[in-house]
């Protein structure tokens, strides 16, 4: 069978994709999409713990988790479009009219 | 069975919300702003339950809920400043067809809050955790014609989901050390995961996504972007109530949970709390927005906070509690001032840009008495002059840093908020020793209720601070078992 | 691009930090993940404990999908000029 | 009813007075002033009368006190220490607020002016009647924030704007030493109780302080490799606030600046109300410096450097405010020197200081409102356009130079003639001549003869620019209305004779401050806790000793005469240095005069220019640079937020790499 640890590896390996992304990627629609990797890392790992510990919750957290990546990719989009529509543009490098 | 009644805070303000949803369906854009009263009698319902349920220590649902002290302090918080947010919004949402929706999510996210004070298992945690982050997303970006509140929600939106997903990603490694969700099963199952290196890195993780909310540095960069392009009165909800939902986070999964691997955490908080005094307050100086003034400041002030759980004894878990409240205060009011001077300055000129700016609060005293009156005690109270509730928690909290020897601490501490002072002390110059450009105005009632309201509390815990100290030692009482 | 170097070496860090504690952890030894021969379904256990222990964050979790829909309803929704 | 029973009015019938005066003066006759006026002199009757108690029953000492947040309390404590400050502030206040008056009587603020100063006396007499520290707090930064308010009373002037800044930041520099102080000492106490603190002792009281006086002596903690004892860093950073507060060096700078508001406020702030507070809060925790190796000796050098140094600079001043308000920072000085002088004379320390802090207020308020009766006549503050305002205001003159007698220290040694400086001032410095003659150290006993000296020509030197010769430019002027010569005759009669009437007595009646009912202390034992040698049976001085203060300021009033009334120099060619003084050395007729010449001006007035260079670019450039350079700090850092997102992103992922690097290093090391 495949050891734990093989699992762990690839949810830090999808996370540190996400994270890469969420660092360069300079289109929204994109820093969306790396977040959602970053949360089905962890959905990978609660799996394989709970697999790994014969204990049902960290599936039931894997269903949560997913219900609330969809919310909030909701919300994500609809921010998106507000600002698509406002600027014809979602470049988040350009949006910086708060700083400093 | 459970006794069902001790949820009924947040039963009613869920069935307000829905109440409020549906009622908005029949009215006019004209009047939408009075179901602000509906929300407003809600909260206060609410209130009142928590209140009545304050001695009552239980665990409902299969050990995922707890009502105590803690839980119940904390939703006096949230409640607290979302009554005065709303009752403030009441104004702001005059003559806005979408105030239902407003209201509703205002509620969703006080819901949230509620949900984190009374966690016992991180699954509820977590979900509430979202559930008061995503309402707060899209309220940030509640003035969808203005870029700058579009821009606010965006970039605490990207923070906060990376954040969670951080979070998300700290609790499974907790979960699988200990092989299950619930917090005493955590504290009961932490030695495996204190003696291994993936320990540390989920309580960093862990940090990490509390860190957001409290707006720790480094985790802070949204919060003053976001404070400052939010609506006003969404300010006041983000600085003093939904920062305050990290704490109690914090509280329940650090100090409960993973007390056993209190070194890691506790010299983390350590750290975090020294940069995070040290740059908010640095930064704050420099700030001509006000708003964004007051963004820095709340940094610093997680960053006192963040004290207790560095030094972690009762008497310092008392202090951070009760600072938790006297904060809910100061720092709503003082948002709420800044909504009403924006109000004043939107009234003068239909087209002012800038609204936050230091300069419209010139000559405030003469203008505006009442509300430049409130502010200075809010801005003294916040630096910590007597006899004010900033000042009792910084003296409990002080005290107990030094005799618990963190001596360096607790200087760095004092020299900062003496440090703060420099830019709380310029506000009250703008108010009172600079001309004024207007004549004088009356605050809008609603603003005048809620402003007076957290002035009320400011000042009463500052003068009778005994009984809610005592209240602050049984809510740390509960992390202390 | 300087920018994008520094960001490569933080991810970079990021998983070299977390992949050596997961590798430096010494998991519960289990040779063989335990399997339900019988029912390899787990649905009918996920159902039960949704709607038992779980049952608070469940209906919190409406509460998520609903604000959810409104906040984003509000936001993306078009709205006529005033 | 017996009159202690009224003592909770003495504050808070100003405090009423404010409440009153800020919402309703506006509507009255002279802006309300005559509520604040009849508050006071309510206080002030009150005052002396338990005063008179106490002189006649000295046991019989007023505490009363209420519960107040668990281990805390509210109380008022009149003991003879409390009393005779208290009767001084109300009278001398009240003096202040009926001059005012007439001064303010054109302002079109008064009402805000006196229901500012009702608060600002209701603060400082909270100071002095609280029973513990934290009240005493408090009360403490009420008065900086009443300060600042009157400080910038006339805000529109950028100056006063300010001025009244400077004055609140700078103190609150010396706020938070003292505010960290209390913390120390609180969790001090908690230690010391094992946490459990009893039921119904009131843990910050000033009698429970004292009783654990050995405890916390007892506790040490190692600062940068020095053993120092609890009580010596609680008693200077209680030191440190008094720095602030009572404008000592190197907190100072804001005293000078303070001008900025109306005369009679500087009259207020210097004389009774502000200022004193520091030396009042030493005094009143003076049994913890007893306890404190140290801790007196540092009190004594700061105070006596405070006083050489800040009289260095009022030669220099042209603006006649600032000449007061250097000496007001000199005078403390002798008063921190006086208390300091503990290390040897031990409680008597107190009695001298605060006969010379109430001396001094009778003088230097009075000092203050005959400046402030010239400035008002003759509309300028720069004494260089003054001259020979003698003539248009003799009372204004008579009385003033009354108070520069008195300030000088002008009288007779070993007779009761002599006015009240004389027995004050004079009993500071023989003090020090005592610590020189038991420890050897000279060094304080120089600091206070030379500052003597400086003193007498700094003011001498103001009266003869003023009020004697010709006037320099033409400013017409009258004498002042009765409702301001009144009480400058009131004043001038007390800073006159209140030294003669009271000077044995006074010193017994404070005696028994720290033996009472209330607290008992006994300050032999502290001297022994602290270290201190205490004299005994104190010799007679040499007769020298007892005239040289005399002497010095005989002779500081010969150099101001010689150079500012028969102008025997050109100050012009003294500061240009266009005239050489070999030149002088040719000429027979200037021959006895070139000690006067090389001492009394090139070198003193080369040292005063230093100082007030030294004030001026370096202690006030410190402090504004470290602001300047915060400031600068803040303003690079919060570039670092750019404003777009992914860096923020960044910065929270690095923030986490670098977080579990970090804990893994520092959790390893442990």
């Amino acid at each position: 069978m495949i050891p734990l640890t093989y699992y762990l590896i690839l949810s830090t390996i999808v996370f540190t994709i996400g994270l890469y992304g969420i660092m360069t990627q300079r289109n929204g629609v994109r820093l969306l999409m790396s977040v959602e990797l970053m949360l089905n890392a962890a959905n990978i790992n609660l799996v394989a713990f709970s697999s790994h510990n014969n204990d049902m919750s960290g599936q039931v957290f894997t269903l949560f988790s997913i219900a609330l990546a969809a919310a909030e990719a909701a919300i994500g989009f609809a921010i998106l479009l507000s600002i698509y529509r406002m600027r014809d543009m979602i470049d988040v490098d350009n949006i910086n009219l708060l700083r400093w | 069975m459970a006794n069902y009644m001790l949820l009924a805070p947040e039963l009613v303000l869920t069935l307000v919300a829905l109440a409020i949803m549906l009622a908005g369906l029949f009215f006019g854009p004209n009047n939408k702003n009075i179901l602000g009263y509906v929300a407003g009698v809600g909260l206060f319902a609410a209130l009142c339950l928590t209140i009545g349920g304050l001695t009552v220590n239980e665990t409902l649902f299969y050990g995922t809920m707890t009502i105590d002290a803690l839980s119940q302090f904390f939703k006096i918080v949230f409640i607290s400043v979302s009554l005065l947010v709303t009752i403030a919004s009441i104004k702001y949402t005059e003559g806005n067809k979408n105030a239902d929706e407003f209201f509703t999510l205002l509620l969703f996210s006080t819901i949230g809050m509620m949900v984190v004070a009374s966690a016992n298992d991180l699954i509820t945690l977590f979900v509430g955790f979202e559930l008061a982050s995503l309402s707060t997303y899209a309220l940030a970006g509640f003035e969808k014609n203005n870029p700058k509140s579009m821009e606010a929600a965006l970039k605490y939106f990207i923070i906060g989901s990376l954040s969670s997903a951080l979070m998300l990603f700290g609790i499974s490694f907790v979960y699988g050390m200990t092989g299950t969700t619930s917090i005493p099963g955590i504290a009961e199952n932490a030695g495996a995961l204190a003696s291994s290196p993936i320990g540390l890195i989920a309580v960093v993780m862990l940090i990490a996504g509390f860190g957001f909310k409290m707006a720790l540095v480094p985790f802070h960069m949204w919060a003053p972007d976001t404070y400052q392009g939010a609506p006003t009165v969404i300010s006041a909800l983000l600085a003093a109530g939904s920062k305050k939902m990290g704490f109690v986070a914090a509280f329940r999964v650090f100090v409960v949970a993973l007390a056993l691997l209190s070194p890691n955490w506790q010299t983390a908080f350590a750290i975090l709390a020294v940069i995070t005094m040290t740059l908010g307050n640095v930064v704050a100086i420099s700030q001509t927005s006000v708003k964004r003034m007051l963004a820095y400041s709340s940094v610093a002030q997680a960053g006192y906070i963040a004290i207790a759980f560095a030094v972690m004894t009762p008497m310092a878990l008392t202090g951070g509690v009760l600072y938790t409240l006297s904060h809910a205060f100061m720092k709503t009011g003082a948002f709420l001032v800044v909504a009403v001077v924006g109000y004043m300055v939107v009234s003068d000129n239909k087209n002012a840009k800038d609204i936050d700016h230091l300069d419209n609060f010139k000559g405030l005293a003469k203008r505006m008495p009442l509300t430049a009156f409130a502010m200075m005690v809010f801005v003294f109270a916040l630096s910590g002059i007597p006899p004010t509730a900033g000042y009792m928690s910084k003296f409990i909290l002080f005290s107990s840093t030094i005799e618990s020897g963190l001596v360096w601490l607790a200087v760095i501490a004092i020299l900062n908020s003496a440090l703060s002072l420099y830019y709380y002390a310029r506000i009250v110059k703008y108010m009172y020793f600079l001309p004024a450009s207007g004549g004088k105005i009356s605050e809008p009632k609603p603003y005048a209720v809620a402003i007076i309201l957290a002035l009320a509390g400011v000042l009463i815990i500052g003068i009778w601070p005994e009984p809610f100290v005592y209240w602050a030692m049984e809510a740390a009482k509960v992390l202390m078992v | 691009m300087l920018n994008k170097s520094i960001n490569a070496t933080v991810a970079l860090l990021f998983f070299a930090v977390v992949a050596l504690a997961v590798v430096g952890t010494s998991w519960a030894v289990v040779d063989e993940l335990p399997q339900n021969v019988d029912d390899q379904s787990n649905i009918e256990a996920i159902g039960v404990l949704v709607f038992t222990q779980f049952v608070i964050p469940f209906e919190v979790l409406s509460i998520v999908l609903l604000g959810a829909l409104i906040g984003a309803i509000y936001i993306a929704k078009g709205e006529v000029e005033q | 009813m017996a009159i202690e029973d009224f003592a909770f009015l003495i504050p808070l019938l100003p405090a009423l007075a404010f409440v009153v005066t800020f919402f309703f003066g506006k509507k009255m006759y002279s802006g309300g002033a005559l509520i604040p006026i009849g508050a006071i002199a309510l206080s002030c009757i009150i005052s002396i009368l338990i005063t008179i108690n106490l002189l006649q029953n000295p046991e019989e000492v007023v505490h009363q006190s209420i519960h107040w947040f668990a281990i805390l309390n509210l109380g008022i404590l009149i003991d003879p220490l409390a009393a005779v400050m208290l009767s001084m502030v109300t009278f001398v206040s009240l003096l202040i607020h009926i001059y005012a008056l007439g001064y303010m009587s054109h302002d079109p603020g008064k009402a805000r002016y006196f229901a500012e100063t009702a608060l600002f006396t209701a603060a400082m007499l909270g100071v002095i009647l609280s029973d513990n520290i934290l009240q005493l707090f408090i009360c403490w930064e009420l008065v900086g924030l009443c300060s600042y308010l009157l400080i910038g009373f006339w805000y529109q002037k950028p100056s006063a704007a300010a001025a009244a800044k400077k004055a609140f930041l700078t103190t609150r520099v010396g706020d938070v030493m003292f505010l960290t102080g209390i913390i120390v000492l609180f969790s001090g106490i908690f230690k010391i109780y094992n946490g459990n603190l009893p039921e119904g002792v009131y843990v910050l009281q000033f009698s429970e302080m004292f009783n654990l006086i050995p405890q916390l002596s007892a506790m040490h903690t190692t600062i940068l490799g020095f053993e120092v004892s609890q009580l010596t860093i609680i008693t200077l950073l209680f030191f440190g606030g008094a720095v602030g507060k009572s404008g000592q060096f190197p907190l100072h700078v804001w005293l000078p600046d303070a001008m900025e508001g109306p005369t009679t406020v500087s009259a207020l702030i210097h004389a009774a109300t502000m200022v004193t507070a520091g030396v009042y809060l030493v005094a009143r925790t003076f049994p913890m410096f007893m306890g404190a190796p140290d801790a007196l000796i540092v009190v004594a050098y700061v105070g006596g450097f405070t006083a050489l140094f800040a009289s260095t600079m009022g030669i220099v001043m042209n603006d006649i405010k600032r000449v007061l308000a250097f000496s007001t920072i000199s005078q403390l000085g002798y008063m921190m020197l006086g208390l300091g002088m503990g290390a040897v004379v031990g409680m008597e320390a107190v009695g001298v200081s605060m006969f010379h802090l109430i001396n001094h207020a009778f003088f230097k308020a009075l000092l203050f409102l005959c400046a402030g009766s010239v400035i008002h006549s003759v509309g300028t503050q720069d004494m260089r356009q003054m001259g020979g305002v003698g003539k248009i205001m003799p009372i204004t003159f008579i009385t003033m130079l009354v108070a520069s007698l008195a300030l000088a220290g002008f009288g007779i040694p070993g007779t009761s003639i002599g006015t009240s400086g004389f027995f004050s001032k004079d009993a500071i410095i023989e003090t020090t001549y005592l610590f020189a003659e038991h420890t050897g150290n000279y060094i304080p006993y120089i600091f206070g003869i030379v500052a003597a000296l400086l003193t007498s020509t700094y003011i001498f030197r103001l009266l003869f620019m003023t009020f004697t010769g010709k006037p320099r430019t033409n400013y017409g002027g009258h004498e002042s209305p009765s409702v301001m010569t009144v009480p400058l005759s009131i004043l001038a009669v007390f800073a006159l004779i209140f030294g003669v009437l009271t000077q044995t007595k006074f010193y017994h009646f404070l005696e028994v401050t720290f033996e009472n009912s209330f607290v008992h202390v006994n300050i032999e034992h502290l001297a022994e806790l602290g270290n201190y040698d205490l004299v005994h049976n104190p010799g007679h001085e040499p007769l020298f000793i007892l005239w040289l203060p005399v002497i010095v300021g005989v002779a500081g009033l010969v150099i101001s005469y010689l150079i500012y009334y028969k102008k025997v120099v050109d100050m012009s060619t003294i500061v240009s240095r266009n005239n050489p003084v070999y030149k002088l050395l040719y000429n027979r007729y200037y021959q006895h005069q070139i000690f006067i010449e090389l001492i009394a001006l090139k070198i003193t007035y080369g040292l005063s220019l230093i100082g007030e260079f030294i004030d001026r670019k370096i202690i006030d450039g410190i402090i504004d640079g470290i602001s300047d350079g915060t400031i600068a700090i803040g303003e690079t850092i919060r570039k670092v937020q750019t404003g777009v997102v992914q860096s923020y992103a960044t910065a929270v992922i690095a923030g986490v790499g670098l977080l579990i690097i970090l804990l893994k290093l520092i959790v390893e090391v442990q």
